[in-house]
């Protein structure tokens, strides 16, 4: 009996069913902890206390939401183009599940590895945009639409940023599989040689995400909430899980890039091997949950982005600092050869 | 047999998805269409072997350009664009003669091709490397020139947006 | 070093952004350690703000030692109040008397000046320092009739001397 | 000399002769003030508070007082002026008690606004006051003693404008107290004592802390009681009605009301009221939907119309209801059924009369009003306004102020007849052989020669020098004579022949004539085309053309059945469908019996009403309709004047007003009326009727009125089986279902009772309020006894009006040839005790 | 039955038509943009086959440089249709005869 049952395990698991079914529900369980730990974790920054109710220091806060948004009604706005109103929060939701199949959490935990692997990221990610412009776009609202335009602008010009900063890293690896790029840091990090690109990613990543400082697509104090305004109930929640699945897509993506994926740290020096002891799907997680707290970390001290500061940063600093890493990284790349 | 049922699936869903955004009285549902369109064809370069041009169909076309055309939409006045009268059956003399004589073309070409030459043996696979790589290695070697064109092509047509874009002429 | 090239080292370094973060990561980390010292908010309905002194809340109605009305149905409030917030309905009693048989206060229209508080001949009405006017009950909440004023006028105290909310 | 010079505080004014001084003051803006003072009333000079300083003379004087005169200078604001009425004020506040919070007239009360004004009164008399209480002797007025000013304005409004004489000063000095005249004069519920005290010391006990005046909204209406058609002004609160008050000083009834008015506002807000269509179902009222009702209505209209044909249908308008609903009415009738079969209770009262109006060449002037009060005699025949009318009563009272004299025939002792100068009590049913005397001594009209004057005044009762008299009276100062005719004579055999011969003898004689009207909009009603030979307007039929014109429909030529013949058709099979719009003529139609047995034989009947009423509880359809504080239009009052008013309390959730119902049901029957409001129906209505004040009444005239045969019976004739003549009055406390639903006029008076006199008492062995069975031919009612000496022996008085005995279920209904009108004002009975 | 490379020609042409009908019948200058994109990528669909086919890499370097015009031409056209609707206030094709008069 128990043998059979673990074939059936060996067997999904080889077929990625399990873990697709794994990595899934991770995400989905990652929401309310994360909306939690936000809330938590800014609270405190903001000497204030942030949720207490539901649970000991508000622990459950995010299933009570959860709990909330599903039991709410949904409201089609009259005017609305209903049958775009309803696709866009799926269009949202679907790209940020499905780009986690290529990240490789551990080196036997990944869903799949494709020789293409950063590019189908870049490009499900860039169909996520379809979610947030056609949802401001069908609600028939203005509030809306302006967030879903500026949400549009925004991601257009920082993908450029995010693909740019990654092409460093990529020239070093030699490589667009991730598990490939993942055992190209398996001793030295290229967080320290791509500092310039990590930093334009990180940015980058902010603004990809529609997370503060750049959350002007959903800025409260001018568009009320941005393009998801008129959405209520689960197709608002749907927008939630996407965003924050984005976040952890992101902050995943960085890890693989920059912080050496499921490696442990300094492995250049003997001493540190022992850190391998410790199973790499820690360290991977580890340093995404590092990378998503420097996300509220940056939401609780900075002030929001004018928009033409946003446009300004994006096309005049990070994309020539971008190519100008690229064209640093490629003369000392052909030197070292 | 797999591949040939994704093939017609695909070969279906691109060609309805092709005819219902050209029908489409809306632009942003023919945005949507063309939308799903892409995704199929980059299917389609997927089973043809060519990963790096899926990949890239989707970042440049649908993540790029389609973007850019949904973000021009909703600039103009969108009530205007509602409103837009169409003299549908105007042209459609003109359009379908023009398309069938095309199309009349291309099928005998097909026709004879298929029915007096033997169709085109797949040549056995010599290279070891992936897609990417192979194609990296042809663009930037053979095609070293009309690469650094192309580039040229798009700076022009950078600055020539924003120049047309932001004056007012 | 010239002021220009300070400033340019700082852009460069991103310092301020750091010192930022610095700052925020600081409060964040005392606020684990030693988190009463830190937090400012108040636990609302566990822990309550009193009222500022010339604080104008709920009205409340004030009763006679011997648990009657003080209100006699006068409707100089009514008259004064000059957002026409209040009604007051009056009937005659059984002995010919004047009877105050409805009260109600517009919480929407009250502006919460306190006019009738002044107006009143019999200080039957005051306005209590109470400002918690939420209430189950979706008409309750903006229509007071004159058992809810009589309750607040009952418990919560109303002057400044007694105010410990 | 047409103006006097007058100076106040040294500025001269120009002002009229004739005048006190401060009736020159208030004409010319000059503010004195006062508590006893009233224009209306005759001046007492007793407050003090309108003291002013005339030049020359050494002391202060009364302004109300003292005549104004040529070159008078008079100084109203002055140090000692302002002292001595100061003390004045001071003097009423030592005995006024501080008790605004309580009181009902607080913010209206002239003494408030005296002390605001005077802010400065000290209060030095540390006496108690007087302790006199409240006072609850009458039922619908109360009055506070310890308020009272001793103003005595109540007093003098009770004895001089209403006659009532019901309050008076009891005791002297500080403790004078206004009372009830116990025994004395009877309290008619005017009301007008309420609205003149200056303090809180006579009160509304309907309105009883009902509100303060920035409480409510008050607006201007016309009373729906009785065809004077008073300007009154309702006052609500949140949406309901609280208090009625006459308009200040507009109207006809120029700030007087009566019982009707002020207190018989209680059925607007019934809760007996209907406020669903009720649809019979299995003899069963079930509630339904507007919509579902007419269409359920016009279903089967339509199928009867369509098995029948539309002369089967028909319509009883409402002389309750506005111009405007009766104009739609019979608008409905005539072009979307196809029917002439259109009549309201008019038929009972002013249908006669207008009979007779329209069959007289000569046109007599119509008196108004104002004609009333400024004329030096009136001749009453048949009518009894102080009863039904009573502001019309109110202008004969101040006729006789002014000197006037009232002559009254009638076989009734009535309030009317009791203030008359004279009273001819003619016997039952004279009032045509009484016109017919004057008529042959007035008109020489050879037509008239074949009466014998000695045979008439046998009919009459009255002796020959009582005629000749009674003729000579319209010969003098005949420009201001005044001729009221009312019932008496509208429901007599030949009425109308009779009002002709009036109007004939009023035209010859120059003098003028008015009709008492008992409901509110009989006039307009019938000027409004209610009748089954009359357009709007009183346009005979062959004008038709116009009309159909202006509606789009067929009207049919020959003109419809009347009231009765209605009933009539209907006991026959000849009328199928009813259709009622606010009458109740089981209760207000004689002949009971006939009524129910009439109505009970309609296939369809439809009543639309305010309340459930008799007719109502026999109807296939009960609709419910607004009243008039809820719907706008207009009422014609009895002297012509059509007056608008607006609808002033929302009405409640599923109550329409009438004309609307109809135009909702003419929709419903496919020929839809496009109106879309009062104003447009207002509008087309004047486009069609172009009154303009002047009547053509050469164009809409008749053929001239036969005469009755010499041989005709007048009287009610002898009958051994019934041996006592039971005569109809009013009263002005009911008149129909409004008022029986009023809580102010059944607290006024209860119960219906019946007139006896002491003699005939006797001889039945009953004693007052015993219960008796008064028996007819066609019916029988029990009711109360009182007794009374004026009446003579042998006849009995009762009021018509009240529910709980209808009179009129003891009259039989025998029609008048000419006006169609059922002849009944009496009826021989027989007493039996129980 | 195995696919050929008749199978994606005709694919790609007919998609090409597609766009071909689409641009000259609608006349929304937004939809025949869109239109030409179409039978881009018919032609690119070809490229793509033959490549695969032929084993010659070069077609999808085409296509590649076909995606670079595409965008560029997108760009440089949406740029002028919002310059075009600035002035006009409309979006018909047949609307835009400033020339013709």
């Amino acid at each position: 009996m128990t043998a059979q049952v673990l074939d059936m395990v060996k067997f999904l698991w080889a077929h990625s069913v399990l873990q697709i079914v794994i990595v899934f529900a991770c995400t989905l369980m990652m929401v309310p902890i994360l909306t939690w730990v936000e809330r938590k974790v800014i609270g405190h920054m903001q000497v204030r206390l942030g949720p207490m109710r539901v649970g000991p220091h508000g622990i459950l806060q995010g299933i009570a939401d959860g709990v909330k948004l599903l039991l709410k009604e949904n409201i089609v706005p009259s005017g609305a183009d209903k049958r775009i109103f309803v696709l866009a929060p799926i269009l949202s939701l679907v790209p940020a599940m499905i780009a986690f199949s290529v990240i490789p959490f551990d080196h036997w935990f990944y869903i799949t590895d494709i020789n293409i692997a950063v590019l189908y990221v870049l490009a499900i990610s860039s169909v996520g945009t379809y979610g947030i412009i056609l949802a401001g776009w069908s609600s028939n609202s203005k509030y809306a639409l302006l967030g879903a335009l500026r949400s549009a602008a925004q991601v257009i010009s920082y993908e450029l940023a995010i693909g740019l900063s990654l092409v460093g890293p990529l020239m070093m690896a030699g490589t667009l599989s991730m598990v490939g790029i993942t055992k190209a840091q398996a001793e030295h990090w290229f967080l320290l040689p791509q500092i310039v690109g990590f930093f334009i990613y990180f940015v980058a990543m902010l603004a990809e995400t529609n997370r503060s400082p750049f959350d002007l697509p959903e800025a409260e104090t001018e568009l009320v909430a941005g393009f998801h305004v008129e959405y209520s109930g689960m197709r608002f929640a749907f927008f939630f899980i996407a965003e924050y699945a984005n976040m952890v897509l992101v902050s995943s993506m960085a890890t693989v890039m920059f912080l050496g994926g499921w490696n442990p740290p300094f492995q250049m020096f003997e001493v540190m091997h022992v850190l391998q002891k410790v199973p790499g799907i820690f360290w991977f997680f580890g340093k995404v949950a590092f990378l998503l707290f420097c996300f509220l970390w940056v939401r609780a001290t900075f002030p929001r982005f004018r928009y033409d500061q946003l446009m300004r940063l994006g096309w005049k600093v990070l994309i020539p600092m971008a190519l100008g890493n690229i064209l640093v990284t490629g003369i000392v790349l052909a030197l070292l050869k | 047999m797999f591949g040939t049922l994704f093939f017609y699936y695909l070969f279906f869903m691109i060609l309805a998805s092709a005819v219902m955004m050209v029908t489409r009285k809306h632009v942003v549902h023919s945005v949507l269409y063309m939308l799903l369109m892409f995704f199929h064809i980059a299917g389609l370069y997927i089973l043809l072997e060519a990963e790096f041009l899926a990949a890239i169909q989707l970042i440049v076309y649908a993540g790029a350009i389609l973007v850019l055309y949904l973000f021009v939409i909703m600039l103009v006045n969108i009530k205007r664009v509602q409103t837009l009268r169409e003299q549908l059956f105007g042209h459609l003399p003109f359009a379908l003669v023009s398309a069938g004589l095309l199309c009349a073309g291309v099928v005998t070409v097909l026709a004879r091709e298929t029915l007096l030459k033997k169709p085109p043996e797949v040549v056995a696979r010599v290279s070891t490397l992936s897609n990417p790589e192979a194609l990296g290695q042809v663009l930037y070697t053979q095609y070293l020139f009309p690469f650094e064109v192309a580039s040229l092509i798009l700076l022009v047509a950078l600055v020539g947006a924003v120049l047309i874009a932001s004056r007012k002429i | 070093m010239s002021n220009a090239f300070k400033k340019f080292i700082r852009a460069v370094t991103l310092v301020d952004l750091f010192k930022g973060l610095a700052l925020t990561g600081s409060v964040w980390v005392r606020s684990i350690i030693t988190p009463r010292q830190v937090l400012v908010t108040r636990p609302y309905p566990e822990v309550k703000r009193p009222a500022f002194p010339n604080f104008k809340g709920h009205h409340g109605f004030l009763l006679n030692e011997d648990g009657s009305l003080k209100c006699v149905g006068c409707g100089i409030c009514a008259g004064v109040c000059p957002a026409k917030a209040i009604r007051v309905y009056t009937e005659e009693g059984k002995d010919h008397e004047k009877v105050v048989v409805g009260y109600e206060i517009d919480a929407f229209r009250c502006i919460y000046c306190g006019f009738c508080q002044e107006a009143c001949p019999k200080d039957a009405i005051v306005l209590t320092r109470l400002y918690e006017l939420a209430d189950y009950d979706n008409r309750a909440c903006y229509r007071w009739k004159m058992d809810r004023l009589v309750e607040v006028g009952k418990k919560r105290p109303l002057f400044r001397d007694e105010v410990n909310l | 000399m047409s103006t006097i010079k007058i100076t106040f505080d040294d500025k001269m004014y120009e002002t009229e002769p004739g005048l006190t001084v401060i009736q020159a003051a208030d004409r010319l803006g000059v503010f004195i003030p006062r508590f006893c003072y009233l224009e209306k009333l005759s001046p007492l000079g007793g407050c003090r508070m309108c003291l002013v300083t005339l030049k020359g003379v050494p002391k202060l004087q009364t302004a109300c007082t003292t005549p104004a005169k040529d070159g008078m200078e008079i100084i109203t604001r002055s140090e000692e002026i302002h002292k001595a009425r100061k003390a004045m004020l001071e003097f009423q506040l030592a005995q006024h008690p501080l008790d605004c919070f309580y009181c009902d007239k607080a913010t209206e009360c002239d003494l408030q606004d005296l002390t605001y004004l005077f802010a400065d009164i000290e209060h030095r008399y540390d006496f108690p006051p007087h302790k006199r209480g409240t006072v609850y002797e009458n039922r619908l007025i109360e009055r506070n003693l310890e308020r009272c000013v001793h103003c005595e304005r109540c007093i003098r409004v009770c004895g001089e404008i209403q006659g009532a004489h019901a309050v008076n000063a009891t005791k002297r000095g500080r403790v004078t107290e206004m009372r009830e005249v116990p025994g004395g004069g009877e309290c008619q519920y005017c009301g007008h004592c309420i609205d003149v005290c200056p303090v809180g010391a006579n009160l509304d006990r309907l309105f009883t802390y009902g509100g303060r005046p920035f409480q409510m909204e008050m607006g201007d209406s016309i009373c729906p009681y009785c065809g004077c058609g008073c300007t009154v002004s309702l006052n609500m609160r949140d949406e309901k009605l609280v208090r009625v008050r006459p308009g200040v000083d507009t109207g006809v009834n120029k700030g007087s009301l009566c019982a009707r008015g002020r207190f018989g506002w209680g059925f607007v807000h019934d809760p007996a009221r209907l406020t669903r269509p009720l649809i019979r179902k299995e003899g069963k009222f079930v509630e339904a939907g507007w919509d579902e009702t007419l269409l359920y209505v016009a279903t089967r209209l339509e199928k009867i119309i369509k098995e029948k044909g539309p002369g089967v249908v028909g319509g009883i308008g409402s002389v309750r209801s506005t111009d405007e609903a009766n104009y739609l009415f019979q608008r409905f009738l005539r072009t979307v059924i196809g029917s002439n079969h259109i009549d309201s209770s008019a038929r009972l009262n002013y249908a006669a009369a207008l009979a007779g109006w329209l069959g007289t060449k000569e046109d007599a002037r119509e008196a108004t009003f104002e004609n009333v009060r400024e004329a030096h005699r009136v001749l009453v025949i048949g009518a009894d306004p102080l009863e039904t009318n009573p502001i019309l009563g109110l202008a004969i009272k101040a006729m006789q102020n002014r000197g006037g004299t009232l002559w009254i025939t009638d076989p009734r002792v009535t309030l009317t007849t009791r203030l008359s100068n004279r009273h001819f009590p003619i016997s039952a049913g004279a009032e045509v052989p009484l016109i017919l005397a004057l008529a042959r001594a007035g008109l020489k009209d050879p037509s008239l020669s074949e009466f014998r004057d000695t045979d008439l005044a046998a009919r009459t009762g009255l002796s020959s020098e009582d005629l000749a008299e009674l003729a000579a009276f319209l010969e003098e100062d005949a420009a201001k004579t005044v001729i009221l005719a009312g019932r008496g004579v509208t429901q007599a055999p030949f009425g109308a022949t009779a009002i002709s011969l009036l109007l004939r003898l009023a035209a010859t004689k120059g003098a003028s004539y008015l009709f008492t009207l008992d409901k509110n909009n009989e006039r307009g009603s019938c000027e409004m085309g209610v009748l089954p030979d009359r357009l709007p307007g009183l346009a005979p039929l062959s004008e038709k053309a116009r009309f159909e014109k202006a509606w789009g429909g067929r009207i049919p030529e020959t003109p419809g059945y009347s009231a009765y013949e209605m009933l009539q058709a209907a006991r026959e099979g000849k009328l199928s469908a009813l259709y009622i719009m606010g009458e109740n003529p089981l209760v207000d139609f004689p002949d009971t019996k006939f009524v129910e047995e009439a109505l009970g034989s309609l296939d369809f009947l439809v009543v639309q009403d305010l309340f459930r009423t008799r007719t109502a509880s026999m109807a296939d359809v009960v609709l419910p309709a607004a009243s008039f504080a809820e719907k706008s239009g207009s009422f014609t009052n009895l002297e012509g004047r059509v007056q608008r008013f607006p609808s002033l309390i929302p009405t409640e959730e599923g109550v329409r007003a009438d004309a609307r119902i109809l135009v909702e049901l003419s929709r419903k029957m496919g020929k839809g009326f496009a109106l879309k409001n009062i104003a447009s129906l207002r509008a087309e209505i004047d486009s069609l009727v172009p009154m303009n004040g002047t009547r053509r009444k050469l164009e809409v005239m008749g053929p001239p009125l036969s005469l009755p045969g010499a041989e005709m019976h007048w009287g009610p004739g002898e009958d051994p089986d019934y041996p006592y003549v039971l005569l109809l009055t009013s009263s002005l406390y009911r008149n129909g279902s409004m008022s029986n639903r009023a809580v102010g006029l059944k607290k006024a008076q209860q119960k219906a009772c019946v007139l006896l006199n002491e003699g005939d008492a006797a001889v039945l062995k009953t004693g007052e309020g015993d219960k008796v069975m008064l028996i007819s031919k066609y019916g029988e009612i029990q009711v109360g006894v009182k007794l009374c000496h004026e009446i003579p022996g042998g006849t009995l008085q009762m009021p018509e009006g009240f529910s709980d005995a209808n009179p009129k279920s003891l009259l039989p209904h025998e029609l008048d040839q000419v006006s169609r009108t059922p002849m009944a004002r009496f009826v021989r009975v027989k007493i039996r005790k129980i | 039955m195995t696919i050929t490379l008749e199978h994606y020609i005709l694919l790609g042409s007919l998609l090409f038509f597609v766009g071909m009908a689409g641009f000259l019948i609608r006349r929304n200058v937004f939809l025949m943009f869109m239109c030409i994109e179409l039978m881009m990528n018919g032609v690119n669909i070809c490229f793509v086959s033959f490549s695969h086919y032929y084993h010659n890499l070069s077609g999808q370097v085409f296509v590649l440089f076909v995606m670079t015009v595409a965008a560029a031409e997108a760009a440089v056209g949406l740029a002028i249709i919002l310059t075009l609707y600035r002035n006009r206030e409309t979006l018909n094709a047949d609307e835009f005869r400033l020339m013709k008069h």
